[in-house]
């Protein structure tokens, strides 16, 4: 195969149908409460490790339901399980379970 | 799909298109790449529909790519524009039409902009007569050329020796449209059908016999982006659309991709061989590709001028199955002699696309 | 710091292009450039909105104003009647006039644009001509341009053209008193002074990164320019 | 001679303010131009937030319409002269009607969604509208909705025709968030296999239990919520569309394939509304719904004496709130002529 010198990319989109979202329903199973999310960022505002690195709850949260979980394990080591989130949460949602969840759901699925 | 609510929104997009005497103005890409393009349009007009179309040799480029890489300010390239105004208008003409749609969007931008802003209209009067001393007229009727072979695609068709339908099936072949970015994405009511279905090369396919194939990724750019395919670095983002596109419409199995914007034609016959050289992957029947051609070709394949005089053999994607098909006949010695019969060697064969092969 | 939000709006483009985003995304959805670069329309959009010049000075030296394409389906698809597109020229335009450019990656390609269209526009009156468009530099044109600039004079004149003739006609020679005309266009208008901010900030950015730039498409600076690519600009998840 | 009113509209609007005005024993003439009373309730299936039967609703109108009703059903009004305090109707079919005060509850309709021309509305085979759905349960409850379709993939797109500039009306629609709730928790309630995406920028659940119909929608029935404006659809070669919108809260654009997309139109003011506004002179605000005297005080006169205005004439509202609209619309209308 011939190199003109640059490369054909994949689209960065999410594709939500190439997406395994088995890893998904495997996390809401377990932590129901994780479907209550209604978009406010208030875990994001008041995350500690958010202040000092570019962790985001929220987008987390989101990409685990688009099911695109498979580059979160270096994201999630950001966390420090400190449950402020969770604190502040309106709808209540266990979001420190979701980072561990995440954690056991790549393990098991070997990533 | 359901074509009766494609023709009701294209009702609400008709446009005005000039009837006779044109002040024509050419493209940059397609005078490079498809001269042959621009020569069957004028010989349709004169010799076919009996038009008076003037080009001025003193006509330039708009500097429409050198507003999209950013490098030309929009006062300048106003100012360009003007400077074709005035020649038309010196001229006594007030139809402009343009080969290009980069211009033909320029065009539309810069008269939307003088419309709405008034004080750039004027600042451009002054700069065209500081740097040349000529002053300008707008024209009455702004048109792409693909807009004229539209309104005269059932006179071509009437003249025409060739329908496009598969002689060995008897089945209309199958045309996936392209439709160049600035054509009416910007200003839909510029555009014959607007934006989202524009009707401009549908009307011609379907008047010519074809059948016209709607794909997922119909409406996405062939990835030119200006600096995306002039810079080497970022052409892999140009390449990337034009896959996107290919992979969309390769399902629907089509015979050929029409296209009115000079560049896109270019890209996605380029980027098919660059495709198949980086990957391996070829589209189309038997390694051939899927051929690209412009409406003006496709035009003069109807009217039966010979394929070589249209300049279908500088294409990268080999057009002799689509001719083959349409039972067009050709002469495959001739492809790449020069005027006279004069020999000029030929191309090399591309690793994996089928570039020769025998006649059938 | 100059006042950048104010040098924007003086562009009709930026006036035009930025009315009131409510973040809903339909131009991030369908924009090419979104698809396959670190890029989000509705991002520029949101930064330019709070007015803040710090924001907007970052944003003027980033990678992220030269991801776009300028193909417009931003625009089709606004219902604020918004247009990103627009916003991204008028972005582009004060960067080179303030040297930003030169910050970026994607931004010092500028002057590989200016040294061959540019170039070409004033010398030729073309924005490309085919002589120039060099099958090295253009690997992906095929084997079909490398036979047709190998015999470019032969085939266009089998395809009917006037290359480098007089009169009208495809690729005709411009009148030298046409491209006077346009010169003095570019000079009246700004254009030559862009194309020398273009040279000078370059010239600075090369010297500071310790390499070597003369005035052709041969320099190590302009080679750089035009290949180096990070490899940073699709990355699609943080960390 | 005891005065009289005359009320333009047989919908959920006029059918309550002639009810009331009758009961304080003024006579009343309804006008409708179709062959029944109840407008676009006789579309809807269940209501929001209880998901109680439309009908129920209906009845309780029908009710209130007793004697010192007129109705003038079939009919359509040609001219309206006003002479001194009287208003005189030139109907269609040459008789004449009149009156001491005339109220507007002429409505709305629902936005046409083939002019949000990038859905494919009328084009693509699996586009519908929410109206359209509302008929379905309402006619066709035991039928499969995903007949000859093979996986169940519903999108409800948000906005359709609101607060886009490009369709012509800037404002919100306000009902049609919860519209799209309700209407996912009840394809959700007929096919449980079914997956449901709502596209939305924001979720206006203004209103007593709406937001809690939402907490519903998300922890019973596990409807997804995608931030992001739909910014196109097309066709894929099996029939299924392909989705293109932001993930907002994402930052990444998201494709999906959807099986069947619902489109929640919104409310736009009613020709008929439009044409007597004309008629009579009646002030239109940039929206083009009607205007009352005062946005806040006198929300049902206008600045013509004894004209009047009821229910969604004077923009999007719900069947609760046009029906207490329209109470207060008599009360005024009784003062006026008293």
């Amino acid at each position: 195969m011939k190199s003109f010198g640059y490369t054909i990319s994949e689209d960065r989109q999410i594709d939500f149908d190439a997406n395994d979202r088995n890893m998904t329903g495997f996390i809401n199973s377990i932590e129901p409460s994780i479907r209550l999310c209604l978009g406010c960022g208030s875990c994001t505002a008041t995350c500690s490790a958010g202040h000092f690195t570019d962790l985001n709850i929220r987008r987390i949260h989101t990409l685990v339901q688009r099911g695109e979980l498979q580059h979160l394990k270096k994201e999630i080591m950001k966390c420090m399980l400190c449950g402020k989130c969770q604190l502040v949460c309106p709808r209540g949602v266990n979001l420190r379970n979701l980072i561990l969840l995440i954690h056991s759901a790549l393990e098991k699925s070997g990533l | 799909m359901k074509v009766e609510g494609k023709q009701r929104i294209w009702m609400d997009y008709q446009k005005e298109i000039a009837e006779d005497h044109f002040f024509y103005v050419r493209s940059c890409v397609r005078q490079n790449f498809f001269p042959g393009s621009e020569k069957t349009f004028l010989r349709i007009l004169k010799s076919e529909l009996q038009k008076d179309i003037y080009e001025n040799p003193s006509h330039t480029t708009c500097s429409g790519i050198g507003y999209h890489t950013d490098i030309v300010p929009f006062e300048t390239a106003m100012t360009m524009v003007a400077r074709q105004f005035a020649l038309m208008t010196e001229a006594g003409y007030e139809n402009f039409t343009t080969s290009c749609i980069t211009s033909f969007g320029l065009y539309s931008e810069v008269l939307e902009t003088w419309h709405h802003f008034p004080e750039t209209e004027e600042k451009t009067r002054e700069f065209l007569l500081r740097a040349t001393g000529r002053e300008f007229k707008k024209p009455n009727n702004v048109s792409h050329a693909s807009d004229i072979i539209f309104r005269f695609r059932k006179e071509i068709r009437d003249k025409g020796k060739y329908k496009l339908v598969n002689q060995h099936t008897g089945q209309p072949l199958r045309v996936v449209e392209h439709i160049g970015c600035h054509y009416s994405k910007m200003f839909p009511s510029k555009g014959i059908g607007g934006a989202e279905y524009p009707y401009v090369l549908i009307g011609m396919i379907e008047d010519w016999g074809g059948e016209v194939i709607d794909y997922p990724e119909r409406r996405h750019c062939c990835g030119f982006g200006f600096r995306q395919y002039l810079i080497q670095a970022n052409r892999g983002f140009s390449i990337s659309c034009s896959k996107k596109k290919f992979d969309s419409m390769e399902p629907y199995k089509p015979d050929m991709i029409l296209t009115n914007c000079p560049g896109c034609p270019m890209f996605l016959d380029r980027w098919q061989y660059a495709i198949s050289e980086m990957e391996g992957k070829t589209y189309g029947e038997n390694g051939h590709g899927i051929p690209v051609l412009t409406y003006e070709e496709l035009a003069g394949l109807v009217l039966g001028y010979n394929p070589w005089d249209l300049g279908l053999q500088v294409h990268q994607v080999p057009v002799e199955p689509l001719l083959d098909k349409i039972g067009i006949p050709y002469d495959p010695e001739m492809k790449f002699k020069g005027a006279d019969g004069q020999d000029l060697g030929k191309p090399e064969s591309p690793s994996f696309l089928k570039f020769y092969f025998e006649n059938v | 710091m100059p006042d950048l939000y104010n040098k924007l709006f003086e562009d009709v483009r930026f006036r035009e292009g930025l009315k009131a985003c409510l973040n809903c995304g339909t131009c991030t959805a369908i924009c090419p450039a979104a698809e396959f670069y670190d890029y989000q329309p509705r991002r520029i959009l949101d930064i330019l909105q709070t007015k803040d010049d710090s924001q907007i000075e970052n944003l003027l030296k980033s990678n992220t104003i030269w991801y776009c394409g300028e193909c417009m389906s931003c625009v089709t698809r606004c219902p604020r009647g918004n247009a990103p597109g627009l916003l991204i020229q008028s972005l582009r335009s004060l960067s080179q006039e303030l040297g930003y450019f030169t910050e970026s990656e994607k931004g010092r390609q500028q002057l590989a644009i200016k040294r061959t269209i540019g170039k070409w526009i004033l010398e030729y009156g073309y924005c490309l001509f085919p002589s120039e468009i060099m099958p090295a530099m253009h690997p992906e044109q095929g084997p079909i341009w490398e036979w047709e600039h190998k015999n470019i004079e032969a085939v266009m004149l089998r395809l009917g053209a006037n290359y480098k003739g007089t009169g009208p006609g495809i690729l005709r020679k411009i009148p030298d008193e046409a491209l006077d005309e346009i010169y003095r266009i570019f000079e009246v208008t700004g254009g030559i002074s862009r194309f020398d901010k273009i040279e000078e900030f370059s010239r600075k950015k090369a010297k500071e990164m310790g390499m070597d730039m003369e005035d052709g498409t041969n320099d190590d600076y302009m080679k750089f320019i035009y290949t180096a690519n990070s490899g940073n600009h699709t990355k699609k998840h943080e960390g | 001679m005891s005065k009289t009113a005359i009320i333009i509209g047989g919908g959920a609007a006029g059918m309550e303010t002639a009810s009331q005005l009758a009961r304080l024993g003024i006579e009343v003439d309804l006008i409708e131009k179709q062959s029944r009373l109840g407008g676009h309730l006789n579309s809807w299936d269940r209501l929001f937030p209880n998901r109680r039967d439309s009908k129920e609703v209906s009845e309780y109108l029908e009710l209130g319409m007793n004697d010192g009703i007129s109705l003038h059903m079939n009919t359509e009004i040609d001219d309206i002269r006003m002479a001194g305090e009287r208003f005189t109707l030139a109907l269609r079919d040459g008789n004449e009607l009149y009156s001491d005060a005339l109220v507007i509850a002429t409505g709305y309709e629902v936005f046409d969604a083939r002019k949000k021309e990038e859905y494919g509305y009328g084009i693509y085979d699996n586009v519908i509208t929410s109206v359209e759905l509302e008929e379905f349960f309402r006619n066709n409850k035991q039928k499969n909705l995903f007949e000859g379709i093979q996986s169940k993939r519903v999108g409800i797109v948000h906005c359709v025709g609101s607060r886009d500039e490009k369709a012509g009306n800037l404002y919100c629609s306000k009902l049609c968030c919860v519209t799209g709730v309700k209407q996912a928790i009840e394809i959700k309630e007929l096919m449980p296999d079914a997956e449901i995406f709502c596209f939305y920028m924001d979720l206006r659940m203004f209103d007593r239990h709406f937001e809690e119909m939402y907490y519903e929608a998300q922890e019973k029935w596990g409807i997804q919520f995608i931030r992001g404006r739909l910014s196109e659809a097309s066709e894929n070669p099996d029939h299924t569309l392909l989705v293109k919108l932001e993930d907002t809260l994402t930052g990444l654009p998201l494709k999906m394939k959807i099986d069947l997309l619902i489109l929640l139109v919104g409310f736009v003011p009613s020709p008929e509304t439009q044409r007597l506004a004309a008629m009579l002179g009646l002030k239109e605000g940039d929206d083009r719904f009607l205007c009352a005297a005062d946005e806040h005080t006198s929300t049902n006169s206008t600045a013509i004496p004894g004209v009047f205005l009821a229910g969604t004439v004077k923009g999007p509202a719900g069947i609760a709130n046009t029906i207490t609209d329209a109470r207060s619309t008599a009360l005024q209308v009784a003062a006026y002529l008293k």
